[in-house]
């Protein structure tokens, strides 16, 4: 899977960067992040998650060439 | 709730809800006319020279572009479903973003002032909140920071 | 409540509270810019088509000037005072007005954008109950009506 | 005393005519128009009035040389 992430998440992770291990769902990979990247815990806590332009739900099975969008709270204006 | 084909056609079909160049007020004011508007409320959200005691040099508005023009056509269209409305439209820059430039513009036209003036808020509201727009606002010290740019919310990230 | 010298000067004090000839919305709004101010919001009241299902003609607003310029500046006051505003102007016609054309025009600016809404209808509200202008609607089958324009009001006299 | 009256009361009286009755105040006066013309009665209770560009309360002692505006509500906007 592929993984971009936008805004203040780039202080933490690559703005885009390639997954190869088995993670089979949105929950499980948020907390492989947070596990990996433990600064940005509270920030993933409270992002949301979208594949294909559409936001998936924690429970959202990822399949193999998934590219999974990760945004923080929005803050336009 | 049924359109006129006039405010579809005429004004917000051709506006795009992002630009990466400034925005044009005056042109978007002037496609807000209708002749059964009696009402025009503009919102402009523009960059000020400081924020929470520091100097700001400049923004930068980051965007998911596809999600964010899909999610403001969607808050319009709910706009147009809870209020009588003859035209709304909204422009978010994305970009480089300069003091006294405007971020973000709303406008929202109805035969009676309340309802204009309603929707306009719940249009920026739900912009600010939903669509998936960032700000990074750039100090004069040369730090940054990310988010946390609306005085209803918690402070930033 | 100080107000700085940059809005009295750059933007209120020129702008007069009546005129007789067409609104200028673009060189009102881009007085009203100001870079401590992140919210700018305008409300026009322009000339409808038509009003409780008759076709209007065009309007004609009289005023006893003297009155109303003064109103208007107290009222304009009156919200500097209740909100922490950067910018607080209005401008209202006399005399015939087409229909499309602006009838009246408010703008506020303050650092955060819930206070220029709020400021902005109560000024607009103010301004249509109180201040010495009246509306005559003259109607394409020859009719006319004095007042009674606003939705919130009961019936015209 | 002078008198001018604004918008829907043009209808019903001249925009400006003389008075040359003892009249008090403003009460009276008011009392005074009404009865010399009922269809603005109605109008005449809900209308302020105003002399030297302020506006004055019923009980005003009106003075020979006074102008008296007199205004329906307003309607602008």
């Amino acid at each position: 899977m592929k993984i971009q992430v936008f805004a203040v998440l780039k202080d933490h992770f690559d703005k885009e960067f390639e997954l190869s291990r088995d993670i089979k769902d949105i929950a499980s990979l948020k907390a492989y992040l947070s596990n990996q990247n433990t600064g940005a815990e509270g920030i993933l806590q409270i992002s949301r998650f979208a594949v294909h332009n559409e936001f998936v739900d924690l429970d959202y099975a990822i399949k193999p060439n998934d590219t999974i969008c990760i945004f923080p709270p929005s803050s336009g204006g | 709730m049924i359109r006129s084909a006039y405010s579809l056609q005429a004004a917000e079909a051709e506006i795009p809800a992002l630009s990466a160049t400034p925005l044009d007020v005056v042109a978007l004011l002037a496609q807000a006319h209708h002749p059964e508007a009696g009402a025009v409320v503009l919102f402009s959200g523009e960059v000020r020279n400081h924020n929470q005691g520091q100097d700001v040099d400049y923004l930068e508005y980051e965007a998911h572009e596809a999600m964010a023009e899909k999610m403001i056509a969607e808050i319009i269209n709910d706009a147009h479903a809870k209020w009588p409305l003859k035209i709304a439209v909204a422009q978010h820059r994305t970009g480089k973003v300069a003091i006294g430039e405007t971020a973000v513009i709303v406008i929202t036209s109805s035969a009676h002032r309340h309802e204009a003036y309603e929707a306009n808020q719940y249009i920026i509201h739900r912009i600010k909140h939903e669509a998936t727009i960032w700000k990074c606002e750039y100090f004069t010290d040369g730090s940054k920071k990310w988010g946390g740019n609306c005085s209803c919310c918690p402070p930033a990230l």
